[in-house]
């Protein structure tokens, strides 16, 4: 379970996140609005790539804030791009051990632990395979890999989908459903894809302007009038 | 990103490989037309009344003696000048009979200060080449990086030293001073003419306290306050050294300039910029001795700058030397760029002393035991370059000349004549007393 | 501690060195901004100009003036020429490749100039200003030095106006900040950079010139002096022509004034490095994260 | 551009292990050559020659791994290699450790050097880095240059300007005092060093810097503590550089300060690059074209500017067409070759079999 507490984010005149406050108790949590309305800057924050001005963020009663970035992922924190970030001249399991290698898991569990993970996201590629002959679809799930291997407790998934064809989105679903389940971690994903996120997500979470405008069931917040109101005028196209 | 990539080399392709092409073609070309003659250089075509050599007019054609030499050539420092000058003379030879019908064949190797590559290329000298003799070298480092070799291998050198070792190892024999006493030359001129306090200057490099190691002597003899300075020859400024040096001779004061003739030459300018010409008297060593020197600074130092010359001056000395350096010069010598100046006369010099030492071999068997016993046994040899006879010793050439730029010209100082380096720098005295003993 | 009268002298050298780093810092600055090229073969441009002029003055008898302004003109159009073809095809890789590939054309410039005109030969550069000259205090000044710290001025405050008023110049400016969307705005973006490609290269022959005549005309010394015109460019953060400006004098001056105090002269040689390795320390500041692949690509 | 990015994915994965065996028993191969023929082979020039060039693949592999891996940039190894030849000599003129030890301890001490010029650097990245470097390497020459390189003389510079004699020479182990015996030591010093590296690239170090190159950020959010990965790139590079510096002061028996010219870090920069910074081979090229190409240009009376012509032709022709560099292109251009060839020849006798 993580608190947001008051969040806000200031660069100069602009405040992509203002007073940001929300709860999300377990499973995946979705976490949509329109471009610019503060979502990726969330993702920073917790990241500690952005540095709030104000606010509280509580993970499992642990201060987030006070670790530096590196220590995070310790810690138990994941977290995808937009642009994927998988790396090129490293094999899959590379990828995914690196990940390993920086988490609490002992040096012991590595192997069964990458081979896991590489399995639970039901890639189709051997494990040696170098990530820069994948392609799109192969190297997001690689991402995923990463983001689940080591016991994660926190999972951010940022536009995990964008690219991909439908029959392919559809597995990522898949694979995302099963993470608090399998891997037991608090999931939020920020997509686009208002069938992935409702497909994915019991909770849903409403960004406009940096701030949180809705928040509960996926299916009452997308009927919220809010909701559809943010969303007017505002074309998504993913 | 990677098809992206390919693509962008695709689309690279003729745009950036053609200009490669060219330039490669462009290089390769240059390097045919230009380099690849360079050891051959110089055929032997006849040359009618040169008295080189046997002087018979017809060009040698037997199994050629090999000679070998190091120089350095490289950015900001480049002697290869010496070993060039010996080559012409050698050309000259090979066109009037060789030594006894064999041509004299140089095999020259530059290198760029660098130990390692100075050890491999005597070692590919003597031991791939065969060369049977080291004549015309003239580098920064080989004394110090090869003497022990050469005496190892019992080779005999004849070259013009830099180093300290070439001055202490018996198996080395200069034609010229050196820094050191070419240096204590320009410092006695200095005290001759009045100064009341030296500045002396030289290079930031290995062996600044032997260069100097005389001059202090010297001035101490004569109760005259000496401060020494150096400079980062590779990034040096004219003025700002300049400005220095006259500071620290002071009013009355003499500079002693110890440089290549490219730093000397950036310093004088830059006297020339702030106008010094008249604070101080300057002075310089041998590497000053060159036309070209003279040529670039003009009439404004005509006689404000006195060089202590280890080699006469070709001018106004009209002597058989002279007069067949200069032809040798003009018909064998297109690859001595630097022209008339101290360095093509050593190689001269040098060139001479070879031939004069490969004719006195009487079996007319030329290995490298009958070389280098040839070179080693050389003595009594006299010209109108050299104030005193020269002999293979350590050093030989311990007497010489001063000259100052006159109009685009280095001349003699007028009634200036021998000036016998002081023999308070204690390895002058022990030469003087050998000489004595030897009676040479 | 040498007296005042001792460090005067050393001024006018420095602010005539200063005036030359300057020329072909604001250079160095402008093809920056345009086309985000750091050209680290200026030194080695110039002191080919140079050459080239001695060589015809010395071996071609050309009256001085004409062989200067091909000396000038040679930079112009050599570094025109690198930045047609590199330029282009480098256009869109990372900053630090498009430097390290000027790297390689200050090589191959080394080479063909050690090549053409060897060491074995003692050369000079004169120019005729060097022969006037007045006195101040303890310190000779002679006209070439005046000259320098004077086209070191002019052509800062002269860039500095260009690049505000002219339409050139704002397309240059506007380059700098945004390639694309300047595009897009119909700017000749081709046209802009070349003219920045070819009026750095002239500032290069010039400060060549300059600098073969106050320092030396050595291929390797010219060439590795555009050290001290990067330092001044970094200080200036490849920014500003005036802090470039500035930040050249002062180095010039430094290294000079030093030189008399004899505890340190010889460690003069480092001012620039020293000065700009602070400068960038100090500017560094906090990190912002780029996606950018790091290295050569 | 990574050196895997354009491998078919059946390839690499059957064609990984392959190649990693093939490149075993290369290496393998030629060590053996290089220890036990080689020096007997060559004359004695080359012996010399090849000992250095040995000695500079030290240095390019440092490069490699700085650019190569982590995506640093440092015009400055020139620099780092003075330093350790200064401290080697310092150390086997000062000191009688056994060598094996002296050399090691020369490259920690300057492993701390590198690494400590390196911290502030940290601070920048990109041009600025390769930049910051190159300013360093000049300091650091301006103080050699004044400081002059140990040469038996007394005190902590060691260095007496009143030579006398030949110079006391930088020694040798007593097991390599002949020259090719000396290659011979050289050879395996230097595949004791690259295996290090190796052993670094495969592990995890080698997968941190592997993610600082392909994004900071990303790195960061996978935990790895993005500066000490650096500074430990800083700190292999210049331990394997100052090994380098140790074994090329004894290979010649004595260092000038006029060795090691801003120039050299350039070009090293250069022949870097040429050789190809993403493979070890790379290093093994770079150490040719470094030392080997001017020589055979010595030898056969072509002046050493086309080398420096060269250099600088090829780094421009590395950064624009082939980033990869020689070592990665070669085998690519022959593999493609051998393809035609054998393309042509089952043409020529189409007696079945399966097509390729």
């Amino acid at each position: 379970m993580i608190e947001i507490n008051d969040l806000t984010v200031r660069f100069g005149g602009v405040i992509p996140l203002d007073a940001m406050t929300v709860t999300f108790e377990s499973g995946t949590c979705g976490l949509i609005g329109p471009n610019g309305a503060g979502k990726t800057t969330f993702f920073n924050v917790l990241s500690g790539f952005v540095r709030p001005s104000a606010g509280s963020v509580r993970a499992f009663g642990d201060n987030l804030l006070t670790m530096p970035h590196f220590r995070r992922a310790r810690w138990g924190l994941r977290r995808t791009f937009q642009t994927e970030q998988a790396i090129e001249e490293l094999s899959v399991f590379e990828n995914v051990a690196m990940i390993h290698e920086h988490s609490r898991r002992s040096r012991a569990s590595r192997r069964s632990d990458v081979l896991g993970a590489i399995e639970f996201v039901g890639l189709g590629v051997g494990p040696e395979t170098k990530v820069g002959t994948l392609a799109v679809r192969e190297r997001r799930l690689v991402e995923v890999a990463r983001a689940v291997v080591g016991k994660p407790r926190l999972v951010l998934l940022d536009e995990p989908a964008a690219g991909l064809p439908d029959a392919e989105t559809e597995h990522l679903g898949e694979v995302i459903r099963r993470i608090p389940g399998e891997i037991d971690a608090l999931v939020i994903l920020v997509d686009h894809d208002m069938d992935l996120v409702s497909a994915c997500c019991g909770v849903t979470a409403v960004l406009d302007f940096g701030v949180v405008i809705a928040a509960g069931p996926t299916a009452d917040v997308l009927r919220d009038p809010n909701v559809m109101r943010a969303y007017l005028g505002t074309e998504e196209t993913v | 990103m990677g098809e992206e990539k390919a693509q962008m080399r695709k689309y690279l392709g003729w745009r950036v490989r053609v200009p490669f092409a060219l330039i490669a073609a462009a290089v390769a070309l240059t390097i045919v037309v230009t380099d690849s003659g360079a050891k051959t250089a110089g055929k032997a075509h006849a040359a009618a009344g040169l008295a080189c050599g046997l002087g018979t007019g017809k060009p040698a054609t037997g199994t050629p003696i090999l000679l070998g030499a190091i120089s350095v050539k490289q950015a900001g420092t480049d002697f290869t000048d010496i070993p060039n000058m010996a080559n012409a003379y050698f050309q000259c030879v090979n066109a009037n009979g060789g030594i006894y019908g064999h041509p004299i064949k140089q095999d020259l190797l530059t290198d760029q200060t660098i130990p390692s590559q100075l050890a491999a290329e005597a070692r590919q000298l003597i031991q791939t080449d065969h060369v049977v003799g080291i004549a015309g070298s003239s580098d920064i480092i080989d004394c110090a990086v090869n003497s022990s070799y050469y005496a190892q291998q019992h080779f005999y050198v004849l070259e013009a030293g830099i180093a300290e070792q070439c001055y202490s190892s018996p198996f080395e024999a200069p034609v010229n001073m050196g820094p050191r006493y070419s240096a204590d030359g320009a410092t006695q001129t200095a005290i001759k003419l009045g100064a009341k306090k030296i500045a002396f200057d030289q290079s930031n490099v290995p062996g600044t306290q032997y260069n100097a190691g005389g001059s202090k002597l010297i001035a101490a003899e004569h109760h005259i306050p000496i401060q020494f300075l150096t400079e980062n020859a590779a990034s040096i400024n004219g003025a700002t050294a300049a400005e220095k040096e006259v500071q620290a001779a002071g009013p009355g004061g003499a500079v002693v300039l110890v440089f290549t003739p490219p730093v000397a030459l950036a310093i004088l300018q830059g006297a020339q910029h702030l106008g010094l010409q008249n604070k101080v008297i300057w002075t310089c060593a041998t590497p000053c001795n060159t036309d070209f020197l003279s040529n670039a600074l003009g009439s404004t130092w005509n006689h404000k700058l006195y060089v202590n010359a280890e080699m006469n001056d070709i001018h106004d000395d009209g002597g058989a030397d002279a007069t067949l350096y200069l032809k040798v010069l003009k018909q064998y010598g297109s690859s001595v760029a630097g022209g008339i100046g101290s360095f093509s006369q050593f190689g001269f010099v040098l060139g001479q002393l070879a031939v004069k030492a490969l004719l006195s071999i009487k079996s007319q068997v030329y290995t490298a035991a009958t070389v280098n016993a040839a070179f080693h046994a050389l003595k009594g040899f006299k010209t109108d370059f050299l104030c005193k006879p020269w002999y293979f010793g350590a050093l030989p050439n311990n007497t010489d000349y001063t000259t100052y730029p006159e109009n685009g010209v280095m001349q003699i100082v007028p009634h200036s004549g021998c000036l016998p380096i002081d023999k308070v720098d204690p390895e002058v005295a022990t030469v003087r007393a050998y000489e004595k003993a030897h009676g040479v | 501690m040498p007296s005042w009268s001792s460090f005067q002298p050393f001024i006018p050298i420095g602010l005539a060195a200063g005036g030359a780093y300057a020329l072909s810092g604001v250079g160095m600055v402008v093809l920056y901004r345009a086309t985000g090229v750091l050209n680290l073969a200026f030194g080695a441009i110039g002191a080919m100009g140079a050459l080239i002029a001695w060589s015809m003055i010395n071996t071609w008898h050309v009256p001085g003036g004409v062989a200067y302004v091909a000396c000038i003109l040679f930079g112009g159009v050599l570094t025109l020429v690198y930045g047609m073809i590199f330029g282009r095809v480098l256009a869109a890789r990372d900053p630090l490749v498009k430097a390290a590939a000027t790297l390689g054309l200050a090589l191959l410039l080394l080479g063909v100039m050690n090549r053409l005109w060897p060491a074995q030969v003692t050369r000079t550069l004169t120019l005729p200003s060097d022969n006037g000259g007045f006195a101040v205090g303890q310190a000779n000044v002679d006209w070439t030095q005046v000259i320098a710290v004077g086209f070191g001025i002019a052509m800062t405050a002269g860039t500095a106006l260009f690049l505000r008023v002219t339409k050139l110049g704002t397309a240059m400016r506007a380059l700098a900040d945004d390639r694309e969307i300047t595009a897009t705005l119909g700017v000749p973006v081709r046209r802009v950079e070349a003219a920045a490609w070819f009026g750095s290269g002239l500032l290069a022959g010039a400060a060549g010139l300059l600098l073969a005549d106050l320092d030396t005309l050595a291929s390797d010394a010219l060439t590795f002096l555009v050290i001290f015109t990067v330092s001044a460019a970094l200080i200036a953060r490849l920014r500003s022509l005036v802090v470039t400006f500035i930040a050249a004098i002062v180095i010039g001056l430094v290294d000079n004034l030093i030189t008399p105090i004899n505890s340190i002269t010889n460690f003069r040689d480092m001012t620039p490095f020293v000065l700009a390795i602070v400068a960038l320390l100090f500017f560094a500041g906090r990190r912002q994260y780029s996606f950018a692949r790091g290295g050569i690509r | 551009m990574p050196v895997g990015g354009r491998v078919s994915g059946l390839r690499a994965r059957l064609g990984l292990g392959r190649r990693d065996a093939l490149d075993g028993v290369v290496i393998v191969a030629g060590v053996i050559f290089a220890v036990a023929a080689l020096p007997s082979l060559l004359s004695p020039y080359w012996v010399v020659n090849a000992t250095i060039a040995f000695i500079y693949a030290l240095v390019a592999l440092g490069l490699g791994v700085l650019a190569g891996r982590v995506g640093l940039i440092s015009l400055g190894q020139g620099a780092v290699l003075a330093l350790g030849g200064w401290v080697g000599a310092r150390l086997l003129f000062a000191t009688s450790l056994p060598y094996p030890i002296a050399i090691i301890v020369a490259g920690l001490i300057t492993m701390v050097m590198g690494t400590l010029i390196g911290l502030p650097a940290l601070r920048v990245s990109g041009l600025y880095l390769a930049l910051v470097t190159l300013m360093l390497a000049g300091a650091i020459n301006v103080v050699l240059t004044d400081t002059n390189f140990p040469n038996g003389g007394k005190g902590f510079l060691g260095y007496n300007d009143i030579s006398t004699g030949t110079p006391p020479s930088i020694r040798r182990p007593s097991i390599a005092a002949s020259d090719p015996a000396f290659l011979r030591y050289t050879v395996i010093v230097v595949l004791v060093m690259f295996v290090l590296v190796l052993l670094h690239i495969r592990g995890k170090p080698g997968r941190a810097w592997a993610a600082i190159r392909q994004s900071e950020p990303a790195a960061l959010a996978a935990g790895v503590n993005v500066t000490v990965y650096k500074m430990w790139a800083f700190a292999l590079a210049s331990f394997v550089t100052g090994v380098a510096g140790a074994l090329l002061g004894s290979s010649s028996h004595v260092l000038y300060n006029y060795q090691f010219p801003t120039s050299q870090s350039i070009i090293l920069f250069a022949v870097a690059l040429m050789g190809g910074i993403y493979t070890m081979w790379g290093a093994v090229v770079a150490a040719f074209l470094f030392q080997i190409v001017p020589s055979l240009f010595t030898v056969w009376g072509i002046s050493n500017d086309w080398a420096t012509i060269l250099f600088g032709v090829g780094a421009l022709q590395v950064l624009t067409t082939a980033p990869a560099g020689i070592a990665h292109q070669f085998p690519r251009d022959m593999a493609k070759l051998g393809r035609l060839l054998f393309g042509l020849a089952r043409r020529v006798a189409p007696a079945g079999g399966r097509a390729p």
